[in-house]
Parts: C-alpha cells; sequence; structure tokens
C-alpha cells in the first residue's frame, strides 16, 4: 500500500505520457497529432514538478515563519519546457496552415498519396 | 487531502486523456486539450509549482488553444477516418510505457523530503537565494539569475517561433486596399465590455511584470497576458484595426529588442569584468545588482513574449481573413 | 578583455546577431553581417581549439555562479574539434547562400532565413559547448525550431510536410531526451554533466539510470536519423533550400553524434554503457544495417538531393560504428569521420546546389553533359565525391583508414571487411551522377547552361581544396580527434575508477581502454 | 468569527449547488438557447456566491482585493461571454425549439 | 650515362615523378599548338629516361636512394625507396614511353583522333604515376599510386567516347577499383595491423609467429587485389580496356599499367611476404594452380577471338599469369625470370600492339580473318610482328627466351613439374595463336594475274609508327644477345638470383 501511495503518482503520469505519444504517432490528422504532441509533454511537465514536491512543504515563495519549501529547479525547468512547447506547437500549426493551402487537407495519408502521384 | 485532490484531478486528466484519443470532432478534441491544460494547471498548484500552474493556464490553455483554434478555422473541423493500422502505434507506446514503468521502479518515492532531488543542489537556492539575490520568489531568482542563460535560451525559442511563423505565413501586413472589415462590428456589447476590459488586462500584466519578483508571475506570463489584450482587441474591432494600433513590423523589432536587450546586460556584466550575464557586477551591492539584472532581463523577456505571441497571432488570423476574401 | 570569454561567444554571438539582422531588414545588409559574425565564430572556436589543444579543459560558469549551481559552459578538445567544424562550414555555406538562395527563397524572406539560420547556427553551438544537460535541451530546441523554419522556406510544397514530419519527430526525440534528463536529476539531483558523471555511479546498476540512458539514446538518435529512427532525414534534406541542406548535412547530423558520443563516455561512462547495457553490440549491429541499407538506397534513387541524404545516412552509420568499437582509436576514427564527412559533404551539396541554381532541377537526368557545361563544379563534385568513397589523398580516405585499423585493432576482421565493402556501393552512386556529367548527352532545353557565379564557385573549392588538404596533411585533424578521443576516455576511465571505489576490482574493457590510450600517446 | 464561518460555509455550499444545477442544465436542457441559458446565469450566481463566501474567510487584506478584482471581472466577462455566443449564434441562423417546429410545419404544409 | 650528376641523388626520385608530371602541364597548357605540344611530350620522355639512367646508374654503384614526402598517419606517410626491381621496371616503361610517343604521334595523327591533348595529358599523368609505383617504398605509397593510376587511365580508356567504349571504362573502373577497395586495402590495413609496418623489407616483414591461416588469407587478398594482374576471374578488365586508342592499348594494357600489376606482387611477394615464408603457405600453391589455370585458360580464349587486338589482350592475361607464377613459385630463378619477363614480354608485346596499330591506320582493318595476304601490302609491319610473335613464344634468338629458361628452370628447382608442363603447353598455344597471323599474311596463294611484288605497291602506315615498331623489334633481338645488364640489375634484387641454388 505504502508502495503504491509512493509511486501512484508517476504511474499516472505515465499513463498520461502514453496517450500523448499514441495520439502523435497514431493520428492521421496532423492538427490532432499536435495536440498529442502538447499533451505528451504537459505529462512529461507533470513528471517533473512531481519530483520536486516535497509533501508538507509550500511553494518556494518565501514567507517568515515557513522552512520547508518545494524544489524550485524543477518549476524553472518546466517554465522553461512550457514556453519551448508553446514555440513548437506555434511554428506547427502554422506548418499545418501551409500544408493546407497547398494540398488542400490536413489529413497525412492524403497529402501523402498526392505526393506519390506526383 | 492535498493527495486526494491530486488524484481526483489526475483521473480527470486520464479520462481526458483517453477522449482525445476517440473523438473526431476536432474543435472538441481543442477545446478538451484546453480542459487538459487548464487540470494541469491545478495539478502544479496543488503541487507548489505556482509559478508553472501560471504559465500552463495562460500559455497551455491560453495562448496554444487561441491558436489551434485558429488553425481549425482555416482546416475544418472534422477529422477523416484513419487509414493507419493502429496496432503498431500501440506496440511502440506500450514498449515505451513498460520502460518507463520499469524506470518508475527505482524512483525515489514521491514527496519524500530526502530525494537526492532535494539533497544536492537544491538547497543552495532555499536558503541562500534569498540572501544572494534578495527575493522572496526562488523560482525567480534560479529562473532569472542562477539559470540565467537557459532563461536567455527560452526567450530566443519564442523568437525563433515567431521567426518561423512570420517566415510560414508572412508578416500579416494587411494588403492596403480592400482590407476586409472583419471583427465583430454587431456586438455592441462586446465592444462597450473589451473597453472596459482590455485596459484592466494590461494593467494586469504590468502587475505580473513587476511583482513577479515577489509572487508568482515575471516576464513570460506578464508576456502572454498583455498580448491576450491585444488578441481580444483584434477579435473585437479586427485585425487592421489593431494593426493601425501596433504594426507587424513595429512587433518585429520589438521581439528583437527584447532579446537584446537581455542579452546586453550579459554584455554590460561582461564590460563590467564579470562573467556572462554575472548581474552582481552591475551595480557596487552585489545583491542591488542582481536586483536591477532581474528587472531588466524580466522586462526582456516580457516585450519579446508579447511581441512573438502577437505577431504569430497577427500572422494566423490574417491567414483567416485572407481564406474569408477567397 | 574577450579572451577569458572565449567560451561562450561562438553561442551569443549569432545568438546577438540575430535579432540585429531581423532589424537590419536589407537582404544583402543581413548576409554581410551574418557571414561576418559567422566567421568571427569561426576564429573563435579556432582559438579555442588551440587553447585546449595545449591547455586542456576551459570552464565558464555563466553568471558567475559555479556550477553545479550555475550553468558551465565546457570546451575541451572534442566539443572544439566539432565547433570548428560547424562554424567553418556555416560560414563557407553562409558566403555560398547568397546567390543560391535567390534562386529558390523568397526575396521578402531573406532576411528571415539569415536570421533563422544565426539562430541555428547559435543553437548548435550551444549543444557543442554547454556542460549542463538541460542547457543542452534549450539549445537543441533552439536550432531545432530554427531548422523546421529553414527547411521550410524551400519552394515547392513537399518541404512543408517534409519540415512537418521532422518537426513531430524531432519534437518526440527531444521529449525523450527530456525525459532521460530528467530521470537522472531525480537520481542524482543535478544537471551539470560533470557532475551527474561523479554522482550517477552511486545508483549504477539503477533501473531509473538505465531507463534514462534509454530514452536519451533514442532522442538522440532520432536527431541523428540512426538507422530504424532516420524516416525523417531524406525528405527533409531532399526538399529543403540547398544552402539549407549543405548546412544542416554537414553539421546538424554530427552534432547529434557528438552529443551522443558525450552522454556515453562523460556522463554515463563507457563501461557502463556498453558493458552493463551491450550498447556496443546494438550500435554495431544498427550501423552496419545503416550502412548498407542506406546506401542501397541511395544507388537507387533518381533525385541527386536524395542520394547524398541517404549517404549521409550511411556515413553516419560509419561514425556510430567507430564508437561501438569502443576503443580510443575507433572514437578517433568518429570524430575524424565527423569533420571529414562535414567537408565531403558540404563540398558535394554545394554543387549540387549550383546545379540547381543553373537548372532548377537536380535529378539524375539534369545532370547529363554537365561536365563540360559547369565544368568547375562537377569537378568539384567529382573530387568531394571520391573523397565519400574513400579514394587515397582525400579525407574519405583517411577516415576509412582509421576506421578500419580500430576495427582490425579489436579483431572485428568482418567489420572491417564489410566497412570496406560499403565503399563500393559508394562507387555505384556516385559513379552514377559522374558518368551522368561526364559521358551522357545533355538534355534537349539545357543546351546553354552557364558556370555559376565565383560567390558559389569560392567556398565549393574551398571545400574541395580542404578535403584533399587534410587528406594529405592530417596532422591537425588527426592530432584534434587523437586528443578529443583520449580525453573522452579518460573521462570515462576516471568514472569507472569512481565506480571502483564503488565496487568491485575494475573490469577488462576498462583495462583496455587505458592500456589503448597509453598505446596512442606514444 | 463563528457565525463568519458558518455564513461563508452556507454560502459556498450555495455556491457550489447553483453551479453544479448549471452543470446539469447544460446536459439536460433541449436546446442551445436554453443550454446557455442555464450555463451563464447559474455561473454567474455560483461565481458570485463562492467568492463572497472566501470573502468572509480572509481577514480584510490583499487578498481580500484581489477576490474583489477577481468578482468584478467576472460580473463583466462572463454575462458579455455568453451573450455573444448566444448572439453570434443567432447570426450564424440558429433557431430555438419551437422556431424549429413552425419552420417544420410550413415545411410539411 | 650519369647526365645529372650535379643533383642530389634521392632528388632524381622527385624528378623521376615530377617530370613527366610537369609534361602533362606542359602539354595542358601547349594543346593548341599540336607540334610543340608533341615535341613537349617526347622531351619530356627523353629527359625522364635519361633521369631512369642515372637512378639505374646509382642502383649499380649501390647507392641507397630514399625519400620521406609526407606523413599521412603517425610513422606513417608516403615515401619513396629506390630497389633493382622498380628500377628494372621504370627502366622499361620510360624507354617505351620515348617510343611510344613517337608511334602516337603518327597513330593519333594518322587516325586524326578528337582532344588529343587530353590524351597526351593523361599519358603522363598515368607515366608519372607508374614511376611512382616503381619507386614507392611502402605499401601505403604502393596503393595510393596504384589507384591514381587506375583514375588516371579510365579517361583514356573511354577516349573515344563511344557507348561501347563507355560500357569498357566501366568495367574498367568497375573491377579495378572494387578489387582494389574491397581486397588490397583490406590486405594493406591487415597487414599494417598485424605487422604495424608497411615497408618493403628484404626477406619480408611477418615473424615467424604470425598465424599461417591469416597469412594464407592476406595472399589471396593481395593476388586478388592487385586486379591488375589479371588473374582469372578478375581479367574481364583487360580485354574491355582494348577499346582505347592502339598506344594506349600497347602502352599502358601491354606494359605500364599491367606490369604495374604484376610488378606490385613481385614486389608484395619479395619484399612483404619474403620468398622462404611464401614457400611455407598452403595458399601460395592454390594462388599457383589459379595461375596455372588462367595461362592455359586465357590462351584458349585467345584462340577464339578474331579481333586481333582481343586476341593479344588474352594473350597478355597468359602472359601476366607468367610472371604471378614465377613469383609464387617462391624460388630465386623463377623470381629472377618473372622480374626478366616484365621487360622481355613488355618489348615482344608492345610490338605486335604497335603493329596492331599500323594496320588499323594503314589498311583499317581489325580482324584477323581479314589480314591474309596483307604481308605484301606492309612487309615492314608484318616481320616486326613476326619478331614480337617469336619473342613471345620464347623461342631464340628472342628476348623471351631468357625470361621462360629461367622460369622453367625455376619451376624444376621447386620441382613443380606440372608448371613446367603448363609451360610448354602454354608456349605451343602461344605459337599456335600467334604465327598463323604473319605467315597467313605472307605465304598465301596468289589471286590470279597479280604481276609481281614490288616496293611500289607497298601501303605502309605513316614513318612515326615504323620508326617505333621497328625499334622495338630490334630490342627485342636485342636483348636475346645482350640481356646482361637487365640480369645483373636483377641479381641485385635480395634473395633473388638467376643461379641455380642460390637466394
Amino acid at each position: 500500500m505504502n508502495f503504491i501511495l509512493d509511486y501512484y503518482n508517476y504511474w499516472i503520469v505515465v499513463f498520461l505520457m502514453m496517450t500523448g505519444f499514441y495520439i502523435v504517432i497514431s493520428a492521421n490528422n496532423l492538427v490532432k497529432k499536435i495536440v498529442g504532441l502538447n499533451v505528451f509533454q504537459t505529462s512529461v511537465f507533470m513528471l517533473y514538478i512531481s519530483m520536486g514536491k516535497v509533501s508538507g512543504g509550500t511553494a518556494p515563495i518565501l514567507v517568515e515563519g515557513v522552512t520547508l519549501y518545494s524544489n524550485p529547479l524543477p518549476h524553472v525547468l518546466i517554465l522553461t519546457a512550457i514556453v519551448v512547447g508553446v514555440a513548437t506547437t506555434a511554428v506547427g500549426l502554422s506548418l499545418i496552415v501551409r500544408i493546407k493551402r497547398a494540398y488542400g487537407t490536413v489529413e497525412e495519408n492524403e497529402f501523402k498519396n498526392q505526393d506519390d502521384a506526383i | 487531502m492535498g493527495e486526494f485532490i491530486d488524484l481526483v484531478l489526475l483521473a480527470m486528466l486520464a479520462l481526458t486523456a483517453l477522449r482525445i484519443i476517440f473523438l473526431k470532432d476536432l474543435f472538441a478534441v481543442v477545446m478538451l486539450f484546453g480542459i487538459y491544460s487548464f487540470l494541469s494547471a491545478l495539478i502544479f498548484v496543488n503541487l507548489d509549482a505556482v509559478d508553472v500552474a501560471f504559465t500552463e493556464a495562460s500559455v497551455g490553455a491560453g495562448i496554444s488553444t487561441v491558436l489551434m483554434l485558429g488553425t481549425l478555422a482555416l482546416t475544418g473541423r472534422k477529422e477523416k477516418e484513419n487509414t493507419h493500422s493502429s496496432i503498431l502505434p500501440l506496440l511502440v507506446v506500450c514498449i515505451t510505457g513498460a520502460a518507463l514503468i520499469y524506470g518508475t521502479l527505482d524512483m525515489p518515492p514521491f514527496g519524500h523530503p530526502d530525494n537526492p532531488v532535494h539533497e544536492h543542489v537544491a538547497p543552495r537556492y532555499i536558503e541562500e537565494s534569498p540572501k544572494e539575490i534578495g527575493l522572496p520568489n526562488m523560482v525567480t531568482s534560479v529562473l532569472a539569475s542562477y539559470r540565467g542563460f537557459d532563461t536567455l535560451g527560452e526567450t530566443v525559442v519564442v523568437f525563433a517561433a515567431a521567426i518561423g511563423v512570420l517566415a510560414l505565413l508572412g508578416t500579416g501586413r494587411k494588403e492596403d486596399d480592400e482590407a476586409p472589415e472583419s471583427g465583430l462590428k454587431s456586438h455592441h456589447v462586446l465592444h462597450v465590455v473589451a473597453k472596459i476590459i482590455i485596459p484592466l488586462t494590461i494593467l494586469f500584466a504590468l502587475y505580473v511584470q513587476f511583482h513577479g519578483d515577489f509572487g508568482p508571475g515575471g516576464g513570460f506570463q506578464a508576456g502572454v497576458i498583455a498580448a491576450a489584450a491585444f488578441i481580444l482587441y483584434t477579435l473585437v474591432f479586427g485585425l487592421s484595426k489593431s494593426m493601425d494600433v501596433i504594426g507587424p513590423k513595429f512587433l518585429q523589432f520589438m521581439a528583437s529588442f527584447g532579446v537584446l536587450l537581455y542579452a546586453s546586460v550579459g554584455l554590460y556584466s561582461m564590460y563590467k569584468g564579470g562573467q556572462f550575464l554575472d548581474y552582481s557586477k552591475l551595480a557596487v551591492d552585489p545583491v542591488a545588482g542582481q536586483h536591477y539584472g532581474i528587472i531588466i532581463i524580466e522586462l526582456g523577456v516580457g516585450i519579446t513574449v508579447f511581441a512573438a505571441m502577437l505577431s504569430i497571432f497577427y500572422a494566423f488570423s490574417s491567414q483567416a481573413e485572407r481564406s474569408n476574401i477567397q | 578583455m574577450l579572451e577569458q570569454h572565449l567560451a561562450v561567444l561562438p553561442i551569443i554571438l549569432p545568438l546577438i546577431a540575430a535579432p540585429i539582422v531581423l532589424i537590419l531588414g536589407r537582404s544583402i545588409l543581413s548576409w554581410g553581417f551574418a557571414t561576418f559574425i559567422s566567421g568571427w565564430a569561426c576564429l573563435v572556436s579556432w582559438q579555442l581549439l588551440t587553447a585546449t589543444l595545449s591547455g586542456g579543459v576551459i570552464s565558464y560558469a555563466v553568471g558567475g555562479w559555479p556550477p553545479p549551481w550555475g550553468i558551465e559552459m565546457r570546451v575541451d578538445t572534442a566539443n572544439a574539434f566539432v565547433l570548428l567544424a560547424v562554424s567553418f562550414i556555416s560560414t563557407l555555406v553562409l558566403l555560398f547562400s547568397k546567390e543560391s538562395i535567390k534562386k529558390e527563397i523568397d526575396e521578402s524572406q531573406h532576411t528571415l532565413f539569415y536570421t533563422a539560420y544565426l539562430l541555428c547556427l547559435a543553437g548548435l553551438s550551444g549543444i557543442l559547448i554547454t556542460g549542463d544537460a538541460f542547457n543542452l535541451f534549450v539549445f537543441l530546441e533552439i536550432s531545432s525550431l530554427a531548422t523546421y523554419t529553414l527547411v521550410s522556406l524551400a519552394r515547392d510544397r513537399q518541404c512543408l510536410t517534409a519540415a512537418f514530419r521532422y518537426l513531430v519527430m524531432g519534437t518526440i526525440g527531444a521529449t525523450f531526451i527530456l525525459i532521460g534528463v530528467g530521470m537522472l536529476y531525480m537520481k542524482t539531483g543535478t544537471l551539470n554533466m560533470l557532475d551527474l558523471a561523479e554522482r550517477i555511479h552511486a545508483y549504477d546498476s539503477s533501473r531509473t539510470i538505465n531507463t534514462g540512458l534509454a530514452f536519451i539514446m533514442v532522442g538522440v538518435g532520432i536527431k541523428l536519423a540512426l538507422f530504424p529512427l532516420h524516416a525523417w532525414l531524406p525528405a527533409a534534406y531532399t526538399h529543403a533550400p540547398s544552402a539549407v541542406t549543405a548546412f544542416l548535412a554537414s553539421t546538424a547530423t554530427k552534432v547529434a553524434v557528438y552529443v551522443m558520443i558525450r552522454f556515453i563516455f562523460t556522463i554515463f561512462g563507457a563501461e557502463h554503457v556498453f558493458e552493463n547495457m551491450g550498447m556496443d553490440l546494438i550500435l554495431m549491429v544498427l550501423a552496419v544495417v545503416a550502412i548498407f541499407k542506406c546506401s542501397y538506397m541511395a544507388a537507387v534513387q533518381s533525385n541527386v538531393k536524395t542520394v547524398l541524404a541517404y549517404s549521409s545516412l550511411a556515413q553516419i552509420g560509419y561514425m556510430i560504428l567507430g564508437v561501438s568499437l569502443v576503443s580510443v582509436t575507433g572514437l578517433m576514427a568518429s570524430m575524424i569521420h565527423i569533420f571529414n564527412h562535414a567537408l565531403m559533404k558540404g563540398a558535394l551539396f554545394m554543387a549540387v546546389g549550383a546545379v540547381f541554381y543553373r537548372l532548377g532541377s537536380v535529378d539524375i537526368k539534369a545532370f547529363r553533359g554537365l561536365g563540360k557545361q559547369m565544368p568547375l563544379t562537377m569537378a568539384a563534385f567529382t573530387i568531394s565525391g571520391l573523397s565519400i568513397i574513400g579514394v587515397p589523398l582525400t579525407v574519405g580516405f583517411i577516415s576509412k583508414w582509421y576506421l578500419v585499423t580500430a576495427a582490425l585493432e579489436q579483431n572485428h576482421w568482418v567489420i572491417a571487411a564489410l566497412v570496406l565493402a560499403g565503399s563500393l556501393l559508394a562507387i555505384v552512386y556516385i559513379g552514377r551522377v559522374i558518368e551522368a556529367a561526364y559521358f551522357q548527352e545533355p538534355e534537349n532545353g539545357q543546351a546553354n547552361v552557364k558556370e555559376v557565379p565565383w560567390t558559389m564557385l569560392l567556398p565549393m573549392w574551398v571545400l574541395v581544396i580542404a578535403n584533399i588538404y587534410f587528406g594529405v596533411d592530417t596532422s591537425l585533424t588527426t592530432e584534434a580527434a587523437k586528443n578529443a578521443s583520449e580525453i573522452l576516455f579518460q573521462n570515462s576511465t576516471e568514472i569507472s575508477a569512481l565506480v571502483d571505489s564503488l565496487h568491485g576490482p575494475a573490469s577488462q574493457m576498462i583495462n583496455e581502454a587505458n592500456v589503448l590510450s597509453v598505446e596512442v600517446a606514444q | 468569527m463563528f457565525i463568519l464561518d458558518i455564513v461563508s460555509s452556507v454560502l459556498l455550499i450555495a455556491g457550489v449547488f447553483f453551479g453544479l444545477s448549471g452543470a446539469i442544465g447544460l446536459f439536460k436542457l433541449p436546446d442551445f438557447f436554453t443550454r446557455v441559458h442555464a450555463a451563464s446565469v447559474t455561473d454567474s450566481i455560483a461565481a458570485i456566491l463562492i467568492i463572497v463566501g472566501l470573502l468572509l474567510q480572509t481577514s480584510f487584506d490583499l487578498n481580500t482585493a484581489k477576490l474583489l478584482f477577481i468578482l468584478t471581472f467576472l460580473m463583466i466577462t462572463s454575462p458579455t461571454s455568453s451573450h455573444a455566443l448566444a448572439k453570434s449564434a443567432r447570426h450564424g441562423g440558429l433557431l430555438t425549439l419551437p422556431e424549429e417546429k413552425e419552420k417544420q410545419q410550413e415545411q410539411t404544409h | 650515362m650519369n647526365l645529372w650528376q650535379g643533383l642530389e641523388p634521392s632528388q632524381l626520385i622527385t624528378l623521376s615523378i615530377v617530370v613527366p608530371f610537369i609534361g602533362a602541364l606542359l602539354v595542358a597548357a601547349t594543346g593548341k599548338i599540336p607540334n610543340l605540344r608533341e615535341a613537349v611530350t617526347l622531351t619530356t620522355a627523353t629527359i625522364l629516361f635519361s633521369i631512369v639512367l642515372a637512378i639505374t646508374d646509382y642502383t649499380f654503384k649501390g647507392v641507397e636512394l630514399k625519400l620521406d614526402v609526407v606523413e599521412l598517419f603517425p610513422g606513417l606517410g608516403i615515401n619513396f625507396a629506390v630497389e633493382p626491381l622498380g628500377v628494372l621496371f621504370a627502366l622499361v616503361a620510360s624507354f617505351l614511353w620515348i617510343i611510344t610517343s613517337i608511334y602516337a604521334i603518327g597513330y593519333m595523327r594518322g587516325h586524326n583522333e578528337e582532344n588529343q591533348t587530353r590524351f597526351f595529358l593523361c599519358f603522363a599523368l598515368s607515366i608519372s604515376s607508374v614511376m611512382a609505383i616503381c619507386f614507392s617504398g611502402n605499401l601505403l605509397t604502393l596503393f595510393i599510386f596504384y589507384e591514381v593510376l587506375t583514375l588516371a587511365t579510365y579517361p583514356l580508356v573511354t577516349h573515344s567516347g563511344t557507348d561501347a567504349a563507355k560500357k569498357g571504362g566501366r568495367t574498367y573502373l568497375g573491377i579495378l577499383l572494387s578489387t582494389s577497395i574491397c581486397f588490397l586495402l583490406f590486405a594493406v590495413l591487415g597487414t599494417y595491423s598485424l605487422t604495424g609496418t608497411l615497408d618493403f623489407q628484404a626477406g619480408g616483414i611477418f615473424t615467424e609467429e604470425t598465424n599461417k591461416t591469416v597469412l594464407g588469407v592476406l595472399l589471396v587478398l593481395f593476388c586478388y587485389g592487385i586486379g591488375k594482374a589479371a588473374i582469372m576471374p578478375f581479367h574481364r578488365w583487360l580485354p574491355a580496356a582494348m577499346v582505347a586508342p592502339t598506344p594506349v592499348s600497347a602502352l599502358l594494357h601491354a606494359v605500364a599499367v599491367v606490369k604495374a600489376g604484376v610488378f606490385s606482387i613481385l614486389k608484395v611477394m619479395i619484399y612483404i611476404f619474403g620468398l622462404d615464408e611464401l614457400k611455407e603457405l598452403t595458399a601460395t600453391d592454390i594462388m599457383l594452380y589459379i595461375g596455372a589455370a588462367t595461362i592455359l585458360l586465357s590462351s584458349c580464349i585467345a584462340m577464339t577471338k578474331d579481333n586481333l587486338k582481343a586476341r593479344l589482350a588474352y594473350s597478355t592475361v597468359s602472359q601476366l599469369s607468367y610472371i604471378v607464377v614465377g613469383a609464387l613459385l617462391a624460388s630465386s630463378i623463377a623470381s629472377a625470370g618473372a622480374a626478366l619477363h616484365i621487360a622481355t614480354h613488355a618489348v615482344g608485346k608492345i610490338t605486335l600492339f604497335f603493329c596492331a596499330g599500323a594496320i588499323m591506320v594503314a589498311a583499317h582493318k581489325k580482324e584477323i580473318s581479314d589480314m591474309v595476304g596483307l604481308g605484301r601490302q606492309m612487309p615492314i609491319t608484318f616481320i616486326a610482328f613476326g619478331i614480337g610473335a617469336i619473342s613471345i613464344i620464347g623461342l631464340p634468338p628472342m628476348a623471351g627466351t631468357w625470361s621462360k629458361w629461367y622460369l622453367i628452370i625455376g619451376a624444376l628447382e621447386a620441382d613443380k613439374l606440372f608448371i613446367v608442363a603448363v609451360l610448354m603447353i602454354s608456349s605451343l598455344l602461344n605459337i599456335a595463336y600467334l604465327l598463323p597471323i604473319p605467315i597467313k599474311a605472307f605465304f598465301n596463294t596468289q589471286p590470279e594475274g597479280a604481276e609481281p611484288w614490288s616496293w611500289s605497291q607497298t601501303k605502309e602506315a605513316p614513318l612515326p609508327i615504323l620508326i617505333a615498331l621497328t625499334v622495338t623489334s630490334i630490342s627485342c633481338l636485342v636483348l636475346f644477345f645482350y640481356p646482361q645488364p637487365l640480369i645483373d640489375l636483377v641479381n641485385l634484387i635480395p634473395g633473388v638470383s638467376t643461379k641455380m641454388g642460390e637466394g
């Protein structure tokens, strides 16, 4: 039981990651791929944040009388990672828009066929 | 109690994620993603990561969703039948997941104060940073000073994204002749309310920008919020109007300027004989120097993020207008 | 005043230059400025290389915070060597691109091109120099984002899908690396590479660490297009603008290879990776398969850019093979091949770009009869092609020599034979193009094709001459590569010494490594 | 303080109840407009009740101010958004149920 | 006879490689003016020959000539060292270059070929790389210039640019490059990793304890890696290369290239393995029999060919295997015979090729069957042909006698009677496929009412050609009567001697 209490968090996070990962590699629609990518990354962020948590601690903002803070470093890393994530998303989405304009579709198999046709 | 909330939220997350897999209506998918990142923001709060939660809410649930919706407006909301066989992906995912689970088995237990994570590097941040940097918000201290180089990189990433979107979708400069009067003309209520809200939002952005040293927040969140204000303006009053307020060229300039501002702090500290980004050299009193440095670079971040986000949005909405014309 | 900042300059120069270029706006201005900056970076990395060759390791604490609390820039011969290659190539490609992109990218986007290019350069330099695992991820993303942009700048629409596939794969790879680094951090509580190296081995057999290693390997594997994960590369290289392809093909994947080497040898320690996890066998098999599969693919393509893309994959196979031999010589072969292959592929892709500049096509049909019409370009192509094949007096021969020697050193006679057999396929795919150029009649319609302007020929020929020069006078490359591989092995042996203090006697491989490094030292 | 606690908890519970009912309405009600109506109205009241409840918990410091800000903000935005929603739906030519019925009858006749 | 007293001896090596190279550049420069161009070629050739003579002089004096150029790898680089075998080869090549240039001038003009400048340029280049091969001081150098030679001759093979030429060129390059990269380079690297050195040393560089099977593998790799030796089944390139203009076939594919191949094999056998080492390897016997098989088979194929050049090509294949066999017999005399055969076969075979070219220029005939009765028309050519043929067959009073003689004695010494038999049979085969040609040309039945023969009706090839083939055929005779200098030279090779029971 204790074992489960120690790890349930990681396990669910892993499950979330894998759902995202699955969406990325299985989706045929590019927008959905991007959504999956975001889900994937967000779950990874959760992994980081969970490792930074100190049970009984508070947010790493100095307050008188509080001694136990959660670890600020993962938060910093994830702040950066989130930004990276949105940057990638933006570029990916604009690529999708261009693909739509060039091929008239955002379904992977369809424009694959078009390219093969050429 | 905390664990309980945590568990509930995680369960909701799992449900949302699974739903996303099977839904075919992309609008719903995107909205679900918005919900997903809101929920994760809540989890972050629950795990004491307030700054992260703030960012996740404003970015994941905010900007990302807006951009996705914008894309959907251009690409259509229905997903076609998937012809891929889902066996191989499933296999890959199972293997990866198995590997991860295998990896978790030796992980330090969740939340223990004596995990190695809390042993080696972090203590110094927690104990020293208030003295060394003089800010109560350790996240800001670490972000802006100890790992300032990461943050510079982060700013550049945003800049790069803006470059990418501009290269792909054009600068969104409006064709000076028949610029279609977009926006929601008939919504008088909206016009009025927007006029009330937008100043408030910008005010709030400034607050976040400069209060970041003491509470959650900072340049990044501020930039996004400010951008959000202008996005609202664009939605209500139309692209051409908001471009009259802030032109895309100027935005490009701002984006560059923000990065340069950040970098110049580093150069100046080099000039002062310190290492790159060594704020202690900015003033006689190192702590004060740190403070100046952080304020300036946060400003740089804010400016870049604001400009980048807004010009990305411009690019998308100008695309939307073009497609409306056709 | 800049001397003590050498270690960080190669990153911040292009990093700061990028926004300035965007502000400058005018195409010609931004070109000049970008070239100047890149040249400066090249100069700096040369200084760095000489410094490290003489004086060991340069460590630079950004922000004045000592590692592991702050971010450390750490330059030793290994990354200085690769850095030199990267910045050198990038400068030449910038020279080349001035004319080249006129034909391939809309006028309005030239500034954006140079900006993205500089960002990419900055990112690559950052990956090379940084001594911090997470900082590496950040720079990885900078370079990747810039790369996606650059790839998608071309005019034909397939570049979009290629870029998108690249983006998805790249992001998955980056996320895997993020997971891996997270697991390491979780166990050790630090992100600084050396610090990691020291602390990891308290948990040498930990599942978490091994999973982290696996994820990092896969992530980096995607970035360097290791055989089963290479799907994104050919399309991307084929449809990107020629200048971009020339730059990426000769730098991006090399940097990824460097990252893999760095993680294996400096952080995890060769013993752990190869002995305990048997990674060497996996890598060796993958590498050999890559060499043959991709060389074969190259031999059957009709688009010359695709041919070269596949050949790049095969060459990456050679580099990984060198790593998988787990010896100083093998590592040396990889390092030297990283450098040499940059020279060859740069020249080749520039030549192809020149052809595209004139004919607007790089199908093998378009090459017919070019031997007479574009003599200089095709001569460049031929020489660097011979270099790929590994004909003596070219750099290709040098790399191949070291690789085979390394293989024989370990009594892998079969591997040695396979490496040589692999270069036969190179004869085939290079030979096809050369024959088309010299012994076939031109298509009607391209009757009056002229040679390309000198701004394109100059960098091309600089590379060609480098191909020959470093094929004859190998003192620089050999010394650098030897030095680099010794340092890397030293790291991993130091680590293993540390391991021994933790558990048991030293293992066979490390003794071997010591012996080898001694041998090479003599 | 005791009374305040009671009051605030009552308010909070009420707020939660309204929120819940709004959610149920959102699912149960037949067509778009009714749903919007349910959601918006209950949401506004729920928000008010909860925030007031929280206000009573605070000791009238910065947090109070923040909460008030949030309250005003919500008061402005949430009705507006639902209004905009309904209006654009109307613009889009979406009909209420009775109208639908009439239309069908016309078509049948 | 040393015109180069003034020079520091070891610089002669540099000269011998650089002179033809410069010649090539000059040829390229003076391409516009044919006369000047060919004057340049001739002078270069003569200068080169004098240099080689000087080197020979030093060799007889016993002066060590060594030269280190550049270090490619730590402790291993391009360096040159003169030794008798190389000198022998250099002498032959440089001497015949002069003749061939004379011949080529006549031929190319008579045939008015296109882009002759490229022709002469590549020609000079290949000679320069041949020189480098001759004097190479270690295997690496040998290998490098072996490759350079291949690449330099490729344009010559595909000279005419016809589809046939391209096809031939592809076979040529394909076989030579792939064998050299796959087998030779592998063998070189293997040797390097076993011994740690690649220098040619008298008595070989392998120590006793090197594994015999590995050595056997290396031997096979070397024999096939040096594809220019045209041991079956890797002989296809040589007939394919016959699409080249005749001077090329004459010098390169009767002398320079192919001899470079067998020369390399000899050198490897003598200076890398060492004859004594060689005796003990089973692989030696295997290769020996393969060589013998090549001799016979290719002779048989030669008979079936009606195209003169093709027939000569196959005869070359078999003759090369003589040398290979001689080397593999691992007896001092046999090796001496092999070394001599490099020279004697060269003069003989080049004569034959000259004649073939002459016939092509004068009478435009390729097929042997058309040459019946041609003797009246071009007597000199066919007399020369006869002389060459006899020399190849190895009958007195022609040069070929000596080499064959020593080979057979060597075979006896190594008591390999089988090989003796093979040599005998192949001589008969040579007679069968070479002699008929001149005989048919002269002694065929007169058509009715043909007026008696007189000089007036002769229609010989242009003068330069005649000069060339006369010189070579005469030298066939000369070498029979005065073989001593060559024999002395051969005797200088360590472990090789023309006297029984020595070495």
